[in-house]
């Protein structure tokens, strides 16, 4: 993501070798020991929190911090240049990444999951899938009553959004929505928890969260098109594969060149059988070899051998 | 014979009024101790939350929230008693108390959530502290700063003006006679409003939410600027946040239970603080 | 002539003894009063700074797309990649809704507790319902939210068959119980400065007890009275968590015709100023326009609370010197 | 005690049958604050249409015995009372007695005028109308009579709706007394009322208890004891809560029969 | 205002060379609280080693004109004055005067005894302290030898560490004194020093102000004219402000010259 700069990467090269070889002891050997503060996607907390309070069983020196809010807070903080980690359920945008470096922070782009973003309906609801469009036409407004779409009991639609600059948000917003504004009368929701509790709750509601949050409600599968599969996101394959139509990367930001208990963390993130269990346990998946290769591009360009 | 009737009727009309007040008190105390306490055990205070929340207690929270309103009386205090001191025994009726007294009035109504943005842009963006424990601590100072100075102003004006008289009229100059005479009267008043202080800054959500409040952290801050655990946003998480809500709505509840069990303390303190030296004065 | 000289010089040693000036003592105690000046001025240096900060950081969208759009438009979609909208109106409008609900609950509930405790209740009972409204005063916002969010939204949404009780209605009740004191304590001041005299006189003239409350002291405490309902409502408005976790917080103007009238529906979820910001406050990169239309709001908040205690101040002055005059 | 006949002065401005008739008598009154006996044994019998002057140190009981005439005393919640007080023949203690007919048969003016933040007239309707009367012309009238008889008519006819509190002390005094004979007592207590006026006011006020007593029985504490012998007819001098001495106003000032009264009157201590 | 020569009985007890020499002399001093006027140009010349009374009534400017004398007065924010007071013959308004000093050679004694809430002993020990004594001995001596001039010395000698606050009005009030004492005055100033006392601790402070004369400067209020005439040598008799008339204390009471005084003294008001 910020291979653009080619000071820091000199710059960093050096330190890196050092650091390269201390790790390598110590990853061998002894515990990391430090403070990591990650801070970001909403989405992912869960699976941030599940994943550090993990590694801290096994690394009782290691001391890591976790905080929710939303992409957008992890990404100002990267920004900021005040924290070790952003998490991100979206990718960082080139201005963004910019106003980073220009803080002193350097952001290094890391996938360590995936995500089936999820169509979410009441249980009541029996509705198994519905296609892209369609999904698009409820939030924008043009359906506005389930009978429109087979289920005569159902009545108008209650539509939930996530507030309009969580990740989730955005990635809906371009995936789904092609930037348009959502209907009249949608609730803007502060959380993922939110909108499962509101979907929970009303049998005409609908509304979109990471499948890590699908508990008590039902998932719907998605189509392209109504030429296609309906696809659930229940399943890895699906999402790994990319038939699943809005499947999206998990990102952790990593500010500056990863060592010492950073490095450890990040590689037991990325690599260890124990994490990837984390992974499943808070309903998200595996990385993907795609994904995992784009780490380890990262890694090698940074110089960096895990 | 209607005269009393009617006042009869409107007697207990308003005591059916204080009474609803009470009864909503104990209500809101029942349905927290009442699902809470079956919670409470020693490894819910004393452990970190383990498996994503769902287990384990709420040791870092807890630290956190005693850290927060510990280091926030730490710094309103003094200040607070400073202000109290001068507008009570130094300032002179003017434009500038005025002007400071509409201040006060005007800081304790600003809505706690204004603080925090304003922390968030003063402290942590502007001065670079970023967000943490330090920034918290300074934002809810600042937040309870007016209670604090009213609290001491009371407590001020309650000593008797005789002993100012008295001290003066021996040759004592104003500040020893402040701190000799005033002061001592004054201080079991000015740790009740401390002690109030504390209460609220333990309770206060808002402004920590954009200032340094952690979802999860199982160790202790260590420094200032690291962010941490607190009671009430923990709650919050718990309540709002969390992918499983329903799952941790017990463990939700033992927090809360947690966080009244600490404000009641400290405002029942505060009120036995109070009271204690009110009789004493009384027999002066 | 002896005399006169000794005179002389007594008067002399006299006034050196009075006109020296501990050089010590002076400058400590000057210094001292400086340093309590400073901490005096503290409150106002606070809220100066509180206030420039929300201009400055609201400049850019008040200069970018003006505050007529943020007190009129109804389109909040502040980081949408196309046509991004600034309307805050339906946060005014929920910070309204609620406050008011709020008051109509809590006036009434408020004024007669205070009559109550201030003149009616006999000593025991009163020292019962004073720690009462104390630990209610401080009863932490975010454990009121849950209250409402798990106990009271079941319920209202049972009364009114909702599927949903996170509403405008739910946050008016629990706001209703946090305003309450503030009411309650305020009117109560107010009361009891009423002198004595105006008590004695009424009674001695053979007014009942509540015929003299309702004559002689509540209209005399009605100033202080009415302050005490501005800061409530100034406490209501700037509420946080309590109608963050009971509102439902949705952005909408939440209205419902009835006759043809267009009026506020209390049983739709709406969204606070205060709650979009906690919403949004932690969620921008600070710098952006999103964030600084969060000032904009802040400002708004602001705004509305330095109104509020502003009048509350000055009827609160008013009272006390009425009371004085006489 | 002694019960003192009506000196000459007086009794020609009495209707000879309410001569012996007295319209309070106190029977071994005791008052307590708490703990603290501030009456003791207090038997008192005071006459119709006459000023009787209460004198003595401060504290030593005089408000709360004027206080205790109409039940005021009892606003003070520790008070504890025991003894009999007959008004008019009836038992003020008894429990069928009406609080608020007894408060509107004995009037009270008080140390401080302490005029309701209310208009100058409905500062006088006050009483009226909480004892029932709508009728305005009726009120009006009371108005009117009442002020006339305190002798403020003149200076605030024009004027009944300004606020009381624009009055000066003096008038705001007359403006109390007038509220009180608007309820149309048979007794005014007064509890120091000139003790805030300057000498003028003082001096009006003075007056104008000299013309109610034909009218009304006035009972009167002051400390001030030339006031004393100049307004009253009988004096009772009170020490720590006990009746040292009682009579005629001229017999105690120049032949005080106790050593404490005389010093006292002559200024030895208080 | 007359200059009036101390009588002879007074003369006696007095250095020679001071007889003319007075210790605070007032020179067209005018007060204002606010708008109001509170002492309107006072011309007072007051002797050392002497008592002089001032007496009138309640709202004159008794007090006002005592605090000014050691500028107490100037607590109250909205004071403002005019004209000189010369004290031992310095101008006790001018700039460079350090007030610290000014009021520990002017004792002063408040009409309520206002002891502070710690022991007996450093009730006493206060002003030395404050005056920067630190020896211990020193300081015991002087805690004794004033409780001493104050007459409390043997009620008091074995219980120095309770508090003050547990003494009887009276001794609180002999305690304030000895408190002045020990800041070793010149002056002291007395406001109603005995209206809060019973009849028998006031004597008792009477008496000690005839001691205290024969080493310090007294000034005294007092709304109890007996008092003024058995404790003064010289009266000053206020009124609204002004003054009405200084003189001789037997003068004063017997052939007072103005009109309003002999009202004033008779009881005519007030
Ligand atoms: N509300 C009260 N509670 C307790 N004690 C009281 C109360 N009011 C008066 N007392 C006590 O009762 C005694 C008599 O008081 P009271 O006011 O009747 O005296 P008084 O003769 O009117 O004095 P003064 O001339 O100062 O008005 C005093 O010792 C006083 O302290
Ligand atoms: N702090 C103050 N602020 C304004 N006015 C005051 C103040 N103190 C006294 N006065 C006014 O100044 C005048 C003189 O008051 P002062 O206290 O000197 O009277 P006094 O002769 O001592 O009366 P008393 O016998 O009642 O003590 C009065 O009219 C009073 O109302
Ligand atoms: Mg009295
Ligand atoms: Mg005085
Ligand atoms: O919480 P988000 O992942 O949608 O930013």
């Amino acid at each position: 993501a910020c291979q653009d700069s080619n000071d820091v990467e000199e710059a960093g090269a050096g330190d890196a070798e050092e650091t390269q070889e201390e790790t390598t002891d110590e990853t061998s050997e002894s515990d990391p020991e430090g403070y990591l503060e990650i801070r970001g996607s909403d989405t992912m907390v869960n699976l941030g929190q599940s994943l550090a309070e993990h590694y801290m069983d096994t690394n009782p020196n290691a001391d890591l911090s976790v905080t929710g809010g939303g992409s957008g807070t992890g990404i100002a903080a990267m920004i900021n240049n005040e924290i070790d980690v952003a998490q991100s359920s979206r990718a960082m945008t080139e201005e963004e990444i910019e106003d980073a470096e220009n803080n002193g922070a350097q952001p290094l782009e890391f996938i360590i999951g995936q995500d089936g973003l999820a169509v979410a309906t009441n249980n009541d609801n029996p509705i198994e899938g519905l296609t892209v469009d369609e999904i698009k036409s409820i939030f924008v407004g043009d359906i506005t009553d389930w009978s429109e779409l087979g289920w005569d009991d159902g009545g108008e639609i209650t539509v939930y959004s996530r507030q309009s600059n969580s990740g989730t948000y955005v990635y809906f917003n371009e995936n789904i929505m092609d930037g348009e504004d959502f209907a009249d009368g949608a609730m803007f929701m502060p959380g993922s928890s939110a909108i499962r509790e509101a979907v929970e709750q009303e049998a005409n509601a609908i509304g979109y969260i990471g499948i890590g949050y699908i508990d008590g409600i039902n998932a719907l599968n998605v189509a392209i098109d109504e030429d296609h599969d309906y696809v659930t996101p229940f399943e890895e394959s699906n999402v790994d594969e990319g038939i699943y139509p809005i499947a999206r990367p998990l990102y952790f930001y990593v500010n500056g060149e990863p060592d010492g208990l950073m490095f450890d963390y990040l590689k037991w993130v990325l690599q260890d059988e124990d994490a990837d269990d984390v992974r499943h346990d808070t309903g998200f998946y595996q990385i993907g070899n795609d994904y995992q290769d784009q780490n380890v591009n990262t890694f090698d360009y940074l110089g960096i051998e895990w | 014979m209607t005269k009393k009737i009617s006042q009869r009727f409107w007697f207990a009309f308003s005591g059916l009024f204080a009474f609803l007040t009470l009864i909503t008190l104990g209500f809101l105390l029942f349905s927290i101790i009442r699902e809470g306490i079956s919670v409470i055990s020693w490894s819910f205070i004393t452990e970190p939350p383990r498996s994503n929340m769902t287990e384990g207690g709420i040791w870092p929270a807890l630290v956190g929230t005693i850290y927060v309103s510990s280091l926030t009386i730490f710094i309103s205090v003094p200040v607070g008693i400073g202000a109290a001191i001068y507008l009570n025994e130094y300032a002179k009726q003017g434009v500038i108390v005025r002007i400071i007294r509409l201040s006060i009035r005007n800081l304790a109504g600003v809505p706690s959530i204004v603080y925090g943005l304003f922390g968030l842009a003063i402290f942590a963006s502007t001065l670079r502290i970023g967000v943490g424990l330090l920034t918290a601590a300074i934002t809810l100072s600042i937040m309870v700063l007016p209670w604090v100075i009213t609290a001491s102003e009371e407590s001020l004006k309650a000593v008797p003006d005789s002993f100012r008289e008295g001290g003066l009229a021996l040759g004592a100059t104003k500040w020893q006679m402040i701190r000799h005479l005033v002061l001592p009267s004054a201080i079991p008043g000015m740790a009740t409003g401390a002690i109030l202080g504390l209460a609220r800054a333990a309770g206060e959500t808002a402004p920590i939410i954009l200032t340094g409040a952690a979802y999860f952290s199982r160790n202790l801050p260590s420094s200032l600027s690291d962010s941490f655990m607190a009671l009430p946003y923990h709650l919050y998480i718990l309540a709002t946040q969390h992918a499983q809500t329903a799952t941790v709505r017990p463990i939700a509840y033992g927090t809360a239970f947690v966080l009244i069990l600490l404000v009641v303390i400290l405002n029942l303190f505060a009120i036995m603080i109070r009271n204690y030296y009110r009789r004493q004065n009384e027999y002066l | 002539m002896e005399g006169e000289t000794h005179e002389a010089v007594e008067n002399k040693s006299v006034s050196n003894h009075l006109k020296q000036r501990s050089l010590k003592t002076n400058i400590v105690d000057v210094l001292i009063e400086k340093m309590f000046f400073l901490f005096g001025m503290m409150a106002v240096v606070v809220l100066m700074l509180i206030l420039y900060f929300l201009v400055r950081e609201s400049r850019d969208a008040l200069v970018e797309v003006g505050i007529l759009e943020f007190l009129t438009g109804t389109r909040w979609y502040p980081s949408s990649p196309q046509g991004a909208g600034y309307g805050a109106l339906p946060f005014i409008f929920g910070s309204f809704m609620v406050t008011i609900g709020a008051l109509v609950i809590s006036v009434p509930w408020g004024v007669f507790t205070a009559i109550f405790i201030a003149e009616i209740a006999p000593k025991r009972v009163r020292e019962v319902l004073k720690p009462v409204v104390e630990i209610l005063a401080i009863f932490p916002s975010v454990i009121l939210g849950f209250i409402a969010l798990v106990v009271i939204s079941p319920i209202v949404a049972n009364v009114f068959g909702l599927t949903n009780g996170l509403n405008a209605l739910t946050a008016s009740i629990i706001l209703g119980v946090m305003s309450l004191p503030t009411i309650i304590s305020i009117s109560e001041d107010a009361l009891k400065s009423v002198p004595k005299d105006y008590r004695e006189a009424a009674y001695a003239l053979g007014a009942t007890k509540w015929e003299t409350i309702k004559i002689v002291i509540f209209p005399a405490a009605k100033s202080g009275i009415t302050a005490g309902i501005m800061l409530g409502f100034g406490r209501a408005v700037g509420e946080t968590m309590a109608v963050l976790m009971a509102a439902g917080n949705a952005i909408d103007l939440p209205l419902t015709e009835i006759f043809g009238v267009h009026l506020p529906n209390y049983l739709t979820s709406v969204r606070t100023l205060t709650a979009n910001i906690a919403i949004e406050g932690s969620d921008v990169p600070w710098g952006s326009l999103h964030y600084s239309s969060l000032f904009v709001i802040a400002l708004i908040l602001f705004v509305i609370t330095f109104i509020v205690n502003m009048g509350a101040d000055l009827l609160i002055t008013r009272q006390r010197r009425k009371i004085k005059n006489d | 005690m002694l019960k003192i006949v009506p000196n000459e002065q007086t009794t020609n401005k009495q209707e000879p049958n309410k001569q012996l008739d007295p319209i309070f008598e106190t029977k071994d009154l005791n008052l307590w604050y708490g703990e603290d006996q501030a009456l003791k044994n207090i038997n008192l019998s005071i006459d119709k249409q006459n000023v009787t002057a209460i004198i003595g140190p401060s504290g030593c009981g005089k408000s709360t015995f004027l206080k205790t005439l109409n039940r005021m005393v009892e606003l003070v919640p520790s008070v504890k009372t025991k003894g009999e007080i007959n008004y008019q023949g009836v038992n003020i203690f008894d429990e069928k007695i009406n609080l608020v007919e007894l408060r509107s048969s004995i009037g009270m003016v008080f140390q401080k005028p302490n005029p309701f933040p209310k208009s100058i007239y409905d500062n006088i309707a006050f009483g009226p109308r909480v004892h029932g009367k709508k009728n305005k012309k009726e009120i009006d009238a009371l108005v009117e009579k009442s002020l006339k008889g305190s002798g403020l008519w003149d200076e605030v006819k024009d004027r009944l709706g300004d606020s009381a509190l624009s009055l000066s002390g003096g008038q705001q005094q007359r403006l109390c007394i007038a509220r009180t004979l608007a309820i149309q007592p048979d007794v005014i207590l007064m509890d120091e009322p000139t003790s805030a006026l300057d000498p003028k006011s003082t001096l009006i006020i003075e007056e104008l208890i000299q013309e109610l007593k034909q009218n009304y029985s006035i009972i009167i504490v002051t400390h001030n004891m030339q006031q004393a012998a100049r307004v009253s007819d009988h004096t009772a001098f009170f020490l720590n809560g006990e009746v040292i001495e009682f009579g005629q106003t001229d017999t105690l000032f120049q032949a005080p029969t106790d050593k404490r009264t005389e010093d006292y009157i002559t200024g030895r201590f208080g």
